[in-house]
């Protein structure tokens, strides 16, 4: 868990500064809430982070993997211990809220170290069973699933404008 | 998206706009499209605007490209002899296309109407030069001087560079290929056995089924294709003079091989087999290549996969809710994000390393290219001054002309062999060999060793 | 998180399987492991399976791989005067790696203990040979000859192919690299300032690093990395004789030129400029190359992205209720949907066409470089035979010397240019260009030109 934080602040101190300030401005604030206590209900639907519009093609994406029945948006992209799900959020809801609201992110979106690992995290979480032998106990560096399943959670990353008949001839 | 089909989104994109003014065949001004898509046409505009990269874009100020002949100048001893080694400079964005061309010095040497294909609007005036028929217009065009028929383009009020009606039909506004040169090229190619080029998958469809109507992409061809059709019918190996109509050497297929095979069972004055210019060092009759991108980028790994033209130099990007085509045509390398990450989730600079290390590569081999083929000229010359006949030197005539044709094929393609990495490099090894291989004969000619 | 998460799963993984023997650093034997890991042990006695594709694999009965100098003539004249003109067969499956060893009719001339380190299970040879230090050892094995050295290893009861000790660590499993002259090759690489290896990230970190400690791949080394580097370890270029301990040239650089380098700038027998053999027919010191698919793979877009040789070559398999790693090491054709799907999510034939197009181009021109090398080492000894001088030929020497090495990388390395298609054709481009080149200069020589 701690390592968890310790990635966050690694990543993006600046957010760490403010969400831990609570006296948040008050604009981000509420964006923030609202996304952060939006999920902690309704934690599972991935139409609410479907709320952005930034975020329709991962969800229009998800909609059409393998694992559109099997797991979604939070459980592959947020931590599944409490308090790091909530920190998590907060970092993420904070992060994404402001890119949204000044619209200065990289496009097209690519994940953050920090997600990759919750990410990684997560395709053990469930997995752990059938993977466990990988890496023979080698180590935190174990080889990180996502080299080889990339689409187990968007389906092929073909990019927008992409081979549209390979599509369905690799299904 | 990912997988958000490009139907979906022409559509949202037709269905966006409000029509305010109605469009024509006839209407060949980008402003007038202008009107009903402002987003287009003012990257369209940036074209105009000077890009700069490694390879790409132009060297030299914004009146004037950079001369590639005096950059690298073997390319002046090979072109000796040919409008090339007058004046062959850097290409620039497509604003300039039609003015480069009125000011190239080629044009010193006599040109046809055929060049303005490729560098204006100009299917009105095929249409009006085969009534009503833009083939038999193009087969007209050739008859007509550069500057004769150039004249007639501008008092039709033509005078446009590629325009959105070049690409675009104006009632629909779907993909559309208008080049009959292009039309043509495919229309053999597909009825021939000639293996299928890796972009046209649609042509394999095409010979299964009856035949009954010649192969047509603007029918057959998928939207993807057409992403990259578009492009093709201008960035691709051609020859035009007064001779014979434009033609694009694809009916044996699209390989530097099968080109050249192409050529060399064509008749120009009805009775020779053809060749572009007697090279004026050692009267060699050589080919020239031109911009092959359509070529060479067909023997490539992206499109094998699908991967159009347009994915790479003209990214959808996003415009608040919806997403557009980033009409400004230019070397991805200056839009790395939109045009490649999209697909491969690498940082930046490690997208561009990979660019540079595949074309510092490509730039070696073609420089030792060069350099082969300087030696071979100057060897043949030597035998001929120590008064070889011709007729002894022929076999390293014909190994100049498969050399040069090699070379040029890389050098002319604009990628600077990013298209298809591992085949430029291998038509550049082949290129070297039969460079060195002409040096030998004429060596051991001069020498008095019979030539083995 | 993250970490402790991953720590579990390594007590979980140890403690996954029932651990029936006890293993320990001197249980080289296969079958002793196998007790507690059967899957792996029953993939791994696979590697006795004939296997063939159209490059990869070996032709020729199960009793003895075809040879290669058999199908390609050229190599016969390019090693001339050199244990590798009298037998050099196609590769097979790890399980024969001692007994084809063993078998070699290399070995009627006499061959050093070194040639042990990549053929067997020698670390505990190794290290009685350097009194509990391997590296110690590894520099006293040279001075062994090959039959006394592998004498004692069987003896020892060592006599095993590449065995689960020579890539596991017994106790925890982990994959470790256990030969010195790979871990002595990378120390130097990483002290030097030379460019650091795509597949190598681990190194810029240590550069980064206070150095107290020399780089050692088992200890700095990321997994994903370790995956690639217990191949390394023998699928490497090298020098092996009893002139001089075992010897990888990396500490300039992977590359074809910085390799070369380093054995330009290596003495052997302490005066002379290094070389592996005086070439028979023409007299010129020449170097011999051999598998540097390390290095090539290098060079490719796999590894830059990350890709291991185990990710290919023993990718991963559903075994009941979990995966295991394919201990069958074997061509991935033989297993495109396992070695090659999860990423590429073509068709099968669809891949497997693009390997083919891939070797296709590099066996053509490793045909042509092949055929230019013949052409100079004839136009040589003509030269030689017509009474040119060595000292004279000394150009033309340096050429064969740097044509033989190009091509032979090449030819020698066993992907047939799949590992890295462009910097292959890069490579056999200039191999040509200096096989004609030594050709022109012996032929200029015997015609009394001045070679210029
Ligand atoms: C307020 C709008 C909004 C909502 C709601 C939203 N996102 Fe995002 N998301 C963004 C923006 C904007 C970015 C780009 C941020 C950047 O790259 O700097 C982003 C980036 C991401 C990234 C990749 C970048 C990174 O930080 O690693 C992931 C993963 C992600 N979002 C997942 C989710 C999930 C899961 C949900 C729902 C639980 C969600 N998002 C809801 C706007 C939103
Ligand atoms: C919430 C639990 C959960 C999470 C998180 C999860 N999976 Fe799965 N995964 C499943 C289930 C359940 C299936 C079986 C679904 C099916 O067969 O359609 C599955 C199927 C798969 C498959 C086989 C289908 C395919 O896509 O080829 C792969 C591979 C896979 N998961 C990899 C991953 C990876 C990689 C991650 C992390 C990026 C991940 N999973 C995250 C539950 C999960
Ligand atoms: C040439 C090198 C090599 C040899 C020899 C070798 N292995 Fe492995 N082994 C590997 C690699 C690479 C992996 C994958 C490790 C990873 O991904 O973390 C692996 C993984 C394993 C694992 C972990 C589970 C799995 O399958 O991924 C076990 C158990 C294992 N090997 C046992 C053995 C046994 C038993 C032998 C001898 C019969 C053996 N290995 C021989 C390279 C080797
Ligand atoms: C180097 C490539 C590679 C990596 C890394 C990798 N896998 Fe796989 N995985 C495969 C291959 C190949 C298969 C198919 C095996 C088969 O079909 O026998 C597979 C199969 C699976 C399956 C079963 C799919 C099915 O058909 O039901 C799951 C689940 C899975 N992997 C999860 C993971 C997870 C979780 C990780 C990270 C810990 C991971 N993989 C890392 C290559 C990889
Ligand atoms: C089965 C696991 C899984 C599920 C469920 C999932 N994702 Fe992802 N997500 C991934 C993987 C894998 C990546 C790619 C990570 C990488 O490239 O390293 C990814 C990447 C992303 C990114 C980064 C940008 C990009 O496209 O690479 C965003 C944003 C994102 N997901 C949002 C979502 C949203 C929103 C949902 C729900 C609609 C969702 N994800 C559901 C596994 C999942
Ligand atoms: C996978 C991406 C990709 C595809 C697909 C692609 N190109 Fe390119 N193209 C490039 C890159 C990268 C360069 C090198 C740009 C540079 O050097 O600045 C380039 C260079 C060019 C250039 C020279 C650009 C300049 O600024 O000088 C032209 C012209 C060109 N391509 C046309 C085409 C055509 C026509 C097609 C289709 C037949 C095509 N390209 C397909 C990526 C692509
Ligand atoms: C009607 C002919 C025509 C069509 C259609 C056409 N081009 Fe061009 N293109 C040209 C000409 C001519 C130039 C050179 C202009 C000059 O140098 O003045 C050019 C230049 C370029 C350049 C170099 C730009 C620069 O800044 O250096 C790129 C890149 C390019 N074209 C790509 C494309 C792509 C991609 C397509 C299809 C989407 C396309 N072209 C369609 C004729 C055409
Ligand atoms: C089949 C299409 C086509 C035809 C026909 C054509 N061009 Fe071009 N031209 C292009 C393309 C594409 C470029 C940009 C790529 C390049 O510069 O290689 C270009 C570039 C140019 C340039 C700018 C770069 C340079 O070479 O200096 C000039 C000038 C030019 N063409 C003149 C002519 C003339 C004169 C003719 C007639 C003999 C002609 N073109 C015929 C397609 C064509
Ligand atoms: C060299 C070819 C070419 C020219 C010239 C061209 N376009 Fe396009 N245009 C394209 C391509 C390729 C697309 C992408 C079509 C698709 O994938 O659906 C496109 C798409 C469009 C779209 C659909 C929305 C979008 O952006 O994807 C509009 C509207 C459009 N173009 C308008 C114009 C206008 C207006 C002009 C003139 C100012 C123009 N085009 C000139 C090639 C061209
Ligand atoms: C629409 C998807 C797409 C786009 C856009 C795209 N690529 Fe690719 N690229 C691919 C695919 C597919 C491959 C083939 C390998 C594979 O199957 O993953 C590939 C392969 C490559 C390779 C390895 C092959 C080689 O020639 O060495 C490089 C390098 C590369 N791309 C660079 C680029 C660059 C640079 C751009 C942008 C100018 C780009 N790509 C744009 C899909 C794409
Ligand atoms: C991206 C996949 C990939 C990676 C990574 C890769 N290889 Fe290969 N390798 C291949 C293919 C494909 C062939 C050609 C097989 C054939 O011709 O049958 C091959 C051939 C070989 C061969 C000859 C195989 C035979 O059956 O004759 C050897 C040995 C080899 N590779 C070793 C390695 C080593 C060592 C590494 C890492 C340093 C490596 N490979 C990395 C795909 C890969
Ligand atoms: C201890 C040395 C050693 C190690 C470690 C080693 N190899 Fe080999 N490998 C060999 C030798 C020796 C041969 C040739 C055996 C023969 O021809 O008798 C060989 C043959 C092969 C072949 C050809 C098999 C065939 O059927 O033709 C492949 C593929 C291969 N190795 C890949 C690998 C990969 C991948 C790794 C790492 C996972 C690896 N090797 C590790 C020494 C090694
Ligand atoms: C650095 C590791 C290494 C050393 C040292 C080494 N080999 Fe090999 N050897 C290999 C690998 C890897 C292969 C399989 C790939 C190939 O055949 O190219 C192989 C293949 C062979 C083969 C089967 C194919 C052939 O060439 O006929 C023989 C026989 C052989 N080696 C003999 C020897 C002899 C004799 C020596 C000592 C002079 C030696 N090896 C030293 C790694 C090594
Ligand atoms: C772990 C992932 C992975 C595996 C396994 C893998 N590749 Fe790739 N491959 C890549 C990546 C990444 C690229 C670079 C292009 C890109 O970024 O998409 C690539 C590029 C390629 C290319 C285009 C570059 C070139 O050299 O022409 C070919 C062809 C290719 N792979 C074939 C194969 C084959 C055949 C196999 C199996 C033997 C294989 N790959 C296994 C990830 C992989
Ligand atoms: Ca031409
Ligand atoms: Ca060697």
């Amino acid at each position: 868990m701690f390592n968890k934080i310790l990635t966050f602040i690694f990543h993006d101190k600046l957010a760490y500064a403010i969400a831990l300030a609570i006296g948040i401005p008050l604009g981000i604030g509420t964006f923030t809430f609202f996304y952060a206590e939006g999920f902690s209900y309704s934690s599972s639907k991935p139409e609410v982070c479907a709320n952005c519009h930034i975020m329709q093609p991962q969800y229009d994406s998800w909609r059409k993997s393998s694992h559109h029945a099997a797991a979604t948006c939070v459980e592959c992209h947020l931590p599944h211990d409490i308090i790091g799900k909530y920190f998590a959020k907060g970092m993420n809801g904070y992060h994404h809220s402001k890119a949204f609201t000044l619209q200065d992110f990289h496009e097209p979106i690519m994940i953050k170290p920090g997600n990759s690992k919750i990410l990684q995290d997560n395709c053990v979480r469930c997995h752990g069973a059938m993977v466990h032998d990988l890496g023979a106990g080698f180590g935190p560096d174990i080889v990180q699933c996502v080299l080889c399943h990339k689409t187990a959670g968007h389906g092929d990353v073909f990019g927008i404008g992409g081979p549209q008949h390979l599509q369905k001839e690799s299904r | 998206a990912f997988f958000l089909n490009i139907n979906d989104r022409k559509t949202e994109a037709r269905s966006q706009y409000v029509k305010l003014v109605e469009l024509t065949e006839t209407d060949t001004d980008p402003a007038k499209w202008g009107i009903n898509f402002p987003r287009q046409y003012d990257a369209y505009r940036q074209t105009a605007q000077k890009t700069s990269t490694r390879f790409g874009g132009h060297g030299g100020s914004e009146a004037l490209p950079a001369e590639k002949i005096e950059r690298d100048t073997w390319l002046k001893r090979a072109f000796a002899g040919y409008a090339f080694s007058i004046d062959y400079r850097d290409r620039r964005g497509h604003a300039y296309m039609l003015i480069d061309q009125e000011n190239t010095k080629r044009l010193t040497k006599p040109q046809t109407g055929s060049c303005l294909n490729c560098h204006s609007s100009i299917m009105p005036l095929y249409r009006e030069l085969g009534h009503g028929n833009a083939e038999a217009g193009m087969n007209e065009a050739y008859k007509y001087s550069y500057q004769d028929l150039n004249k007639k383009l501008h008092d039709m009020g033509h005078g446009h560079a590629v325009a959105c009606i070049d690409c675009h039909d104006p009632k629909t506004l779907s993909l559309r290929v208008t080049r009959p040169a292009f039309l043509k090229a495919l229309r053999d190619l597909a009825s021939s056995d000639a293996p299928v080029p890796a972009s046209l998958p649609s042509i394999v469809q095409w010979r299964k089924g009856p035949r009954t109507s010649p192969y047509d992409p603007n029918v057959d061809g998928s939207h993807q294709e057409m992403r990259s059709n578009v492009c093709g019918q201008c960035h691709a190996e051609y020859y035009c003079s007064n001779a014979m109509p434009l033609t694009f050497p694809w009916a044996k297929g699209l390989t530097v091989d099968s080109m050249e095979s192409f050529w060399n069972s064509t008749k120009i004055h009805d009775t020779a087999r053809f060749f572009d210019f007697k090279h004026k060092e050692t009267g060699a009759e050589v080919l020239k290549a031109q911009h092959p991108e359509f070529e060479l980028w067909n023997q490539g790994i992206h499109a094998r996969s699908g991967v159009a033209c347009a994915d790479c130099h003209m990214p959808y990007m996003r415009e608040g809710a919806s997403k557009i085509s980033d009409h400004w045509v230019r070397s991805p390398l200056l839009n790395i994000n939109r045009a490649c990450q999209s697909c491969h989730r690498f940082p930046e600079q490690e997208i561009a390393a990979r660019v540079d290390a595949i074309q510092e590569r490509n730039h070696q081999l073609l420089e030792r290219g060069g350099a082969a083929l300087v030696d071979m000229i100057d060897a043949i010359v030597a035998a001929k001054n120590a008064g070889i006949s011709d007729d002894k030197l022929k076999p390293a005539f014909e190994l100049q002309r498969k050399a040069q044709w090699r070379l040029d094929c890389i050098a002319a393609e604009n990628s600077m062999g990013f298209h298809a990495p591992q085949e430029a490099a291998r038509v550049l090894g082949e290129a070297i060999d039969y460079a060195r291989q002409g040096q030998l004969i004429a060596v051991e000619l001069k020498a008095g060793l019979s030539a083995k």
